[in-house]
């Protein structure tokens, strides 16, 4: 053992064996030619989906309970995020030069991800590139000295970032009273059903990132009782 | 067999294979979260070139910008305390 | 499926294995918060990147969707994880030993105090 | 047209988003969901145990293309427990929290990680069970920290981190099977699997990646302090559920996904590992100061245990032997469940009144908190496995079938960890009863002994009792 440290020599070495096997069964998983099924079929029925951006399709509708739960574990994020103390203080108030960029950038990510939200149904885009667009807008005015990111205080800042998760739930147990199943939306209502789940996914993973970018609980004074 | 776009293809991986093991082996923070947002954003290009736009997308603004971001915050702070 | 497929398949999925293990040595051999959650994203990376490289069916055929949507969760909860892990960061910091005098600014409920 | 397997995971996923928006109604709207969805789940055990086990496919496609939900016996047995011991956690924070700022805190997290629990022990899909890891794992070490102290902190970052680490490692196995199968529901996969290196490495990766949130010795390390630091509410949830919906997962891929491909040496490592555990953790609570940290050393004993059963289950022959091994692996975990999240909220009570928990200064215990002590002594009798518990029965297959099955060697562990057992819990009854006086009045803070008591007593006579129900309901549905 040349280094101080044994363990600094046997893990590598540990890694590299695994390394080898996980190799070879990736490669032997490739050419066993049976991953194809699943691939084949989800093609085949984007069309019922209602979208034709077959990514859309899967996970707003084949897959659609895990975004259901995807979005909790967002939200779950928040919560702790919140519980674990207040916000840090806010950035320096950007000069005069940048502050005047900071108003056009915003509105055109703002813009840009209501425009990658509609066409998500269609092409590249969706709920969660839309999203985090608008939590890209968020951090920009975080970064430029706003200490709220241009989000509402407290009592609304929770609507916002439960509401997502709570459209997609409730719509989910509707269809399970009416008789279809959960998550089981008819085929004629599936293209606005999808449209309106995104809408508020996009509404909330915005909200929910650019407040996780504050990283505490909003310093606002504003009352936060319902 | 297409020779020009497999040499894309070994440079792209080389290319992010130095960029993970710049990050992962860097001892200061700020270093080590930018080399990291470059690894994503290069990471979104060569999923852009497997034909996988959407995550493409998701990658450069998620992965590589909203985490780059998080990250670069804490590594100020990391940075100011040594 | 095509041998120039494959090759690409095997290119970059083993590169996203390599990323994993990469990730995994440097999240037991390094300490500080900051490199473990690089180290964590770059594991992350990888997988994803072995999943995206199975879902490639060439550049003439439509790739597998459902790889696809499982990476696009999978990077939302990884940098939901990552916010929630630096949150924790920032609460040790603020109590680091040097700065004694707010030691419990922020602690409004410990065990034993909760009210009625 | 209701479906209990879907409302199982929606209505707490509902309840933690009401109580999101509306903070100032957490506790009621809380106590109104853990009220629903434990109704729910004991009316998805009722059925299942009544006949055919339950399964739908959420959003009508089906498998391969849309993502399952099933109740099998097993499955059914640990949502009925789980719910349960969450009603009384439940019951026990709406005193312990009271209507304080952490309330609010508590009741959104608490419902998301319910969420977690009952879509784990339901989810038929090798993808949803890595999105359920990862709300467990981040819920969990949120509301692990509630404390609001450093170690606290400490503890569940680490928790935290550890937790990403298997989830990762988990989802790399499941990309695997993946590539070589082309599906990600658990049977379709199952029925497909061949032995080969897909299989090994996805075996490896996945047991391993859920060994570490199952914190098996050696990698039991981030235990101990995460679990003594939380709020006894959620310690007893962790305790008793998150850790153990980890050991379920590992039980459910190792009995149904590798079935075949795990083999018997396999399994004598992990029972190996299980025996470490048993003597490492038992030895550790023996010499623990604190009561706190003494039920979370002995949560890594339990959860030995149950891994000593793998190598048994692995070589018995299929049919009765193996039934009898698995009836007595659920009526241990169960008998866990309800045990330790009793003994923690007693404990909670303890450090509540006296100001701390080490269990030297514990002295007269008995008299001001009679019945918190009578708790830790029913606790006690189902940790130690005296009749008429659930381990009692459970450790009397485990003694009976390793002989049986000529590996002898973990009658022995078992034994040796009984013994160990019952020198921690009178360690700790001895210094409780230690003064004269008789106690004035049994309940001091019935928000938290009656369903501390409850569980305690659960865990002590009435699972024991039950196992030919649990039998029934386990060869239900299969």
């Amino acid at each position: 053992m040349s280094s101080s440290n044994p363990q600094a020599l046997l893990i590598p070495l540990l890694l590299a064996a695994i390394g080898a096997l996980l190799f070879w069964a990736f490669w032997s998983g490739l050419t066993g030619h049976e991953g194809e099924r699943l691939a084949a079929l989800a093609l085949e029925r984007v069309p019922e989906s209602g979208a034709s951006n077959p990514v859309t399709s899967v996970l707003l509708n084949f897959r659609a309970y895990d975004t259901l739960l995807e979005l909790a574990v967002l939200l779950a994020a928040l919560l702790g995020i919140w519980s674990l103390g207040p916000a840090a203080a806010p950035y320096q108030r950007a000069s005069l030069l940048l502050d005047s960029l900071v108003g056009w950038v915003v509105p055109m990510l703002i813009i840009a991800g209501g425009y990658l939200l509609w066409i998500g149904g269609q092409a590249p885009g969706g709920a969660f590139q839309a999203g985090a667009l608008l939590g890209a807008a968020g951090v920009t005015l975080a970064l430029s000295g706003r200490p709220n990111a241009g989000l509402p205080g407290e009592a609304w800042l929770r609507v916002l970032a439960a509401l997502g998760t709570l459209v997609f739930a409730l719509i989910g147990l509707t269809l399970m009273g009416v008789g279809l199943g959960f998550l089981t939306y008819p085929p004629a209502l599936a293209k606005a059903l999808i449209l309106t789940i995104e809408t508020g996914a996009t509404l909330s993973i915005g909200a929910t990132l650019a407040a996780a970018f504050l990283g505490g609980r909003p310093r606002a004074k504003r009352n936060a009782e319902p | 067999m297409n020779p020009l776009l497999l040499g894309f293809d070994i440079l792209l991986s080389t290319t992010l294979l130095g960029l993970a093991l710049a990050a992962l082996t860097s001892r200061e923070p700020r270093r080590g979260v930018i080399l990291f947002i470059a690894f994503g954003l290069l990471l979104a290009l060569v999923w852009a070139r497997l034909r996988a736009p959407d995550l493409a997308l998701a990658e450069a603004a998620i992965g590589a910008g909203l985490a780059g971001a998080l990250m670069l915050s804490a590594a100020r702070r990391a940075a100011r305390r040594r | 499926m095509s041998h120039e497929i494959l090759l690409t398949q095997l290119l970059y999925g083993g590169a996203g294995i390599l990323f994993f293990l990469l990730g995994v040595w440097s999240f037991i051999s390094h300490e500080p918060l900051w490199r473990k959650l690089i180290a964590l994203n770059i594991m992350g990376a990888g997988v994803f990147h072995v999943l995206v490289a199975v879902a490639y069916r060439g550049l003439d055929a439509p790739p597998d969707p459902v790889p696809h949507a499982l990476v696009l969760t999978g990077i939302v909860v990884a940098v939901s994880a990552t916010a929630l892990a630096l949150a924790f960061g920032r609460r040790l910091d603020r109590e680091a030993p040097e700065h004694t005098s707010d030691a419990h600014g922020g602690v409004d409920d410990r065990e034993d105090g909760t009210h009625a | 047209m209701l479906d209990p397997l879907a409302l199982a995971v929606a209505l707490p996923l509902l309840g933690a988003l009401l109580v999101t928006m509306l903070p100032g109604w957490s506790r009621t709207l809380g106590m109104l969901t853990a009220l629903a969805t434990t109704g729910v789940a004991l009316w998805l055990t009722v059925t299942v145990w009544s006949g055919e086990g339950l399964r739908s496919d959420l959003g009508g496609w089906g498998v391969p293309l849309g993502i399952g939900l099933r109740a099998d016996g097993l499955a059914a047995a640990l949502v009925a427990m789980a719910n349960l011991v969450a009603l009384a956690i439940s019951i026990n924070a709406t005193g312990y929290f009271g209507a304080a700022e952490s309330s609010r805190k508590f009741w959104p997290l608490w419902l998301l990680l319910w969420t977690a629990l009952n879509g784990l022990f339901l989810a038929a899909d090798l993808f949803n069970l890595y999105v359920m890891l990862e709300l467990l794992g981040l819920s969990a070490a949120a509301l692990g920290a509630l404390t609001g102290t450093r170690e606290a902190a400490e503890a569940n970052l680490r928790y935290l981190l550890v937790g990403l680490l298997g989830s990762m490692t988990y989802l790399l196995g499941v990309a695997l099977l993946y590539t070589a199968y082309g599906v990600l529901d658990l049977e379709l996969v199952a029925e497909a699997l061949t032995p080969g290196p897909v299989a090994w490495s996805a075996l490896a990766l996945m047991i391993g990646g859920l060994l570490l949130k199952s914190a098996l010795f050696p990698l039991h390390f981030w235990l101990p302090p995460a679990h003594a630091n939380a709020p006894a509410p959620v310690s007893a949830a962790l305790s008793a559920l998150v850790v153990k919906a980890a050991v379920y997962l590992v039980l459910r891929l190792w009995l149904d996904l590798f079935d075949g491909i795990a083999t018997l040496p396999a399994a004598m490592l992990l029972g190996l590992l299980g025996a470490g555990a048993v003597l490492w953790g038992s030895w550790r609570a023996l010499r623990a100061e604190r009561l706190k940290l003494l039920a979370a050393y002995s949560t890594v004993a339990q959860i030995g245990y149950l891994f000593l059963f793998l190598p048994l289950l692995t070589a018995a022959p299929d049919g009765d032997t193996r039934e009898r091994l698995l009836t007595a692996l659920v009526l241990l975990a169960l008998t866990h469940g309800f045990a330790k999240a009793g003994f923690f909220l007693a404990a909670g009570l303890v450090q509540k009144s006296t100001g701390h928990d080490r269990i030297r200064e514990l002295g007269g215990a008995a008299q001001s908190l009679p019945a918190a002590t009578f708790t830790i002594g029913l606790a006690g009798v189902a940790l130690i496995g005296l009749p008429p518990s659930g381990t009692f029965f459970a450790k009397w297959v485990l003694v009976g079938q390793a002989i049986a099955l000529g590996q002898w060697w973990w009658a022995l562990v078992a034994m040796a960890g009984t013994l160990l057992a019952a020198a921690y819990v009178f360690r700790v009854l001895a210094r409780a009863f230690n003064r004269e006086p008789t106690p004035k009045c049994f309940l001091t803070d019935p928000r938290t002994e009656i369903p501390a008591l409850l569980l305690a007593a659960l865990s002590a006579l009435a699972v024991g009792l039950a196992a030919q129900p649990i039998a029934v309901l386990l060869g239900a549905g299969v």
